[in-house]
C-alpha cells in the first residue's frame, strides 16, 4: 500500500459523482440496499457489461469510490467493510498498472491480482441467488396458514416465551432507566408482598397487564426489581400466565379462566 | 402393508387390526391435533401399527386432500405431517386474519441466513469471509427470529460460537429437511 | 339478505362468481384458520359473497366430511362452525395429547434450569440467592423431567445437595457436552 501512487488517493468529500438520477431519496434507498461491498461490487460490474474474470479494475474502482463518496454524501452509514474494499480495489488497480518484471519469462504464469477478488465474487454470488431463492421459499410459505386455535392447545400452552425473551425486555428497561435523570424521590419502600398483592390486583381487575407497562411505572431499580421478581412469583403461585404475542413483543399477564 | 399385518405378529396382545379407513381417520385426527408437524415415527407410536400402514394411511390421506376440490392440504415440512390452507386461498385467508405477510427480512439477513444454511456449522468470522461484510446484526435478527441456533463453540483461536438452522426455519421456508434445499454448486451454474 | 342478494346489489364490481367448489374451499379454509367457531354471518363478510351460497356450502362442507370417512368433523358449536376430530377417534387423541411435550417448560423451571446450566454445581440456597425466589417446585419438575440430577452433598454448613444438568438436559437441548453451552460473552458482540 505504500507505493500507491498519488492520483488514486481520492478526497471522498471533494469529488462529485455522475451517478445522481433522481431523488437524493430515491438513491439513498438504491445504495441502502446493497447487501455489503461485494454486493455493491457485483452491480457496477453487471452495470458495466463486463466480464467478471476479466474485470476492467480501473473502471470499476472509480464507479465504486463514486459510490461510497455518495454514500457519505448522503449521510449513509458506511460500514468499514465498504472502506477496506475500496483500499483492496486501489491496491490492485495500481498493481496491474506496474510494469513486468522484465526477468519473468514470458511463458511464466503470472498471478492475475484481480484473481483473489474474482473467487470471492464468484463465491459470494452463489450464497446471493442462494438467497433469492430462499427469498421465493418464504414468499409461498407465507400464502399458506396453520389451523387456528383448538381447544388441546390451551393444556400443553405453559409459556411461549424464554427467558432470554424476558430478560431481554427486563434489560432494556433497567438500561432506559439508567438513562433518565431522574428526581430522587423518596418514596416509601414497596415491598415483595405488596408489589404482589398490587399486581394481582391489576390483573384480576383487568383480565390481562402488559408486563412492559407494569415495569415502566417502577421509580427505580429498587422497585423495578422488586416488580420484576413479583411477576415471576405471580406466574409461579398464581393461576397468571405470560403469553407473548410476537417473538420479542410484549410479555402479557393473563389471567387463566377456571375450567368448567 | 396389509401383508405384515396379516402375518403372525402378534406381539401386542390387545394390537387390533384395524382397516385402512381407521388408520387414515386416526392419522388425519392426530395431524389435525397437533401444534407441530407429526412425524411418522409419533403417529407409529400413539396408534400402534406397524410403520409401513401408518405411512400407506398417510399417503392415501395425502392423496384423498389432493383428490377433492379442498381447501386444505397435507403436507410433509420439517420432518413431519401438517395439515394447512392451500396457497391459492390465501387472499382470502390473510383478509380474515387480518394479517399482512409478515415482514420480510433484510437483503442482509437473507444472505446470512443463506451462507448459515449451506455452511453450517459456521462461525462469524467464516460468514465475514464470504458476505465481504460484518454480520452481526443479522445473526441477532435471526437468533430473535429463531431461525437459527447455536451449534457450540467450534475448536480453533478464540473458539468462536457456530451456527446452524432451526426447526423453525425448516417451517417458515417451507422445507422437509435441509437435503430439500437445492445444492449450493447449482448456482454456480446459474451464475455464468 | 338473501332475498336482496339476487336484485341489482352490484355494488362492488369486482365480486366475481365463484363456483360451488370454490365455496366450499374457502369456508373450510376460513373455519380451519379460525381460533373460535366461525359464524356464517363472519363468512359472508369476508367471502363477500350471498348467504344462501354461503350456507350451502357449509352444508355441503359438513356432508362431505360426514360422507367420507373422515377423521375429522364440521360441526356447529356456540353459534359457529368449527373443525374437531371425530368423537370416536377420542381415545388415540387424548393419548397422544397426553404424551405430547410438556417440554415446554414454565417460565420458572425455565430459570432455574439456566442457573443450574451455567452455575452447576448448585445447591437451593444459591440459585435462591440468584434468582431471588423460592424454586423448590422448579426443581422437582426439572428432576421429574431428569432434565437435573443430584451432584452429592456441598460440605459447608448443613451439608445441602447440590444439582446438576444431565445426559437428557444435553439431548433435549442438542448439545454435546456442556462445554457447547453459549456463554454471554458468545452474544456480546452481537448485541452492540
Amino acid at each position: 500500500m505504500q507505493e500507491e501512487p498519488e492520483q488514486f488517493t481520492f478526497d471522498f468529500l471533494t469529488e462529485t459523482a455522475e451517478i445522481v438520477r433522481g431523488s437524493n431519496d430515491e438513491l439513498k434507498i438504491k445504495l441502502g440496499e446493497f447487501a455489503g461491498p461485494l454486493d455493491l461490487l457485483l452491480y457496477l460490474i453487471r452495470q458495466e457489461q463486463a466480464n467478471i474474470f476479466d474485470i476492467p479494475i480501473a473502471k470499476i474502482t472509480d464507479e465504486y469510490l463514486k459510490y461510497v463518496r455518495l454514500m457519505k454524501r448522503l449521510d449513509i452509514a458506511i460500514a468499514a467493510d465498504f472502506i477496506v474494499m475500496a483500499a483492496q480495489l486501489i491496491e490492485i488497480k495500481s498493481k496491474m498498472l506496474l510494469p513486468r518484471d522484465p526477468s519473468v519469462e514470458e511463458d511464466e504464469e503470472i498471478e492475475d491480482p484481480r484473481q483473489e477478488l474474482v473467487d470471492r465474487l464468484l463465491e459470494y454470488e452463489k450464497y446471493k441467488s442462494a438467497a433469492e431463492m430462499l427469498y421465493e421459499k418464504t414468499t409461498v410459505e407465507q400464502a399458506v396458514f396453520p389451523r387456528g386455535k383448538i381447544e388441546s392447545d390451551e393444556h400443553n400452552a405453559e409459556i411461549s416465551a424464554t427467558v432470554f425473551d424476558l430478560i431481554t425486555i427486563f434489560q432494556k428497561i433497567v438500561a432506559r432507566q439508567k438513562d433518565e435523570i431522574q428526581m430522587e424521590i423518596h418514596r416509601e419502600e414497596i415491598s415483595l408482598a405488596d408489589m404482589i398483592k398490587s399486581l394481582r390486583k391489576r390483573i384480576f381487575d383487568a383480565g390481562e397487564l402488559s408486563v412492559l407497562d407494569f415495569f415502566e411505572e417502577m421509580h427505580n431499580r429498587r422497585e423495578l426489581v422488586t416488580a420484576f421478581i413479583a411477576v415471576l412469583e405471580i406466574v409461579r403461585t398464581e393461576s397468571v400466565k405470560l403469553v407473548q404475542k410476537s417473538t420479542f413483543g410484549d410479555i402479557v399477564l393473563r389471567k387463566v379462566e377456571a375450567k368448567a | 402393508m396389509s401383508e405384515t399385518a396379516t402375518e403372525i405378529k402378534e406381539t401386542s396382545p390387545e394390537k387390533v387390526a384395524r382397516s385402512t379407513g381407521e388408520l387414515v381417520a386416526l392419522v388425519e385426527a392426530l395431524i389435525f391435533v397437533s401444534d407441530e408437524p407429526i412425524t411418522v415415527r409419533t403417529l407409529v407410536e400413539i396408534i400402534d401399527d406397524d410403520r409401513e400402514s401408518i405411512e400407506a394411511a398417510v399417503e392415501a390421506l395425502r392423496e384423498e386432500y389432493d383428490g377433492r376440490e379442498s381447501g386444505l392440504q397435507i403436507r410433509e415440512i420439517a420432518g413431519g405431517w401438517q395439515i394447512a390452507t392451500r396457497t391459492e386461498l390465501h387472499e382470502t385467508v390473510r383478509k380474515f386474519l387480518k394479517t399482512r405477510p409478515s415482514a420480510k427480512l433484510s437483503l442482509a439477513s437473507l444472505e446470512t441466513l443463506a451462507v448459515i444454511a449451506y455452511k453450517q456449522p459456521v462461525t462469524v468470522p467464516e460468514i465475514l469471509e464470504i458476505r465481504g461484510v460484518q454480520s452481526a446484526s443479522a445473526i441477532k435478527t435471526l437468533l430473535e427470529k429463531r431461525l437459527i441456533v447455536t451449534k457450540g463453540h467450534k475448536e480453533t483461536v478464540g473458539r468462536p460460537m457456530q451456527y446452524g438452522t432451526s426447526k423453525e426455519f425448516l417451517i417458515q421456508f417451507g422445507l422437509k429437511d435441509l437435503s430439500e434445499l437445492p445444492s449450493i454448486e447449482d448456482f454456480e451454474d446459474l451464475v455464468n
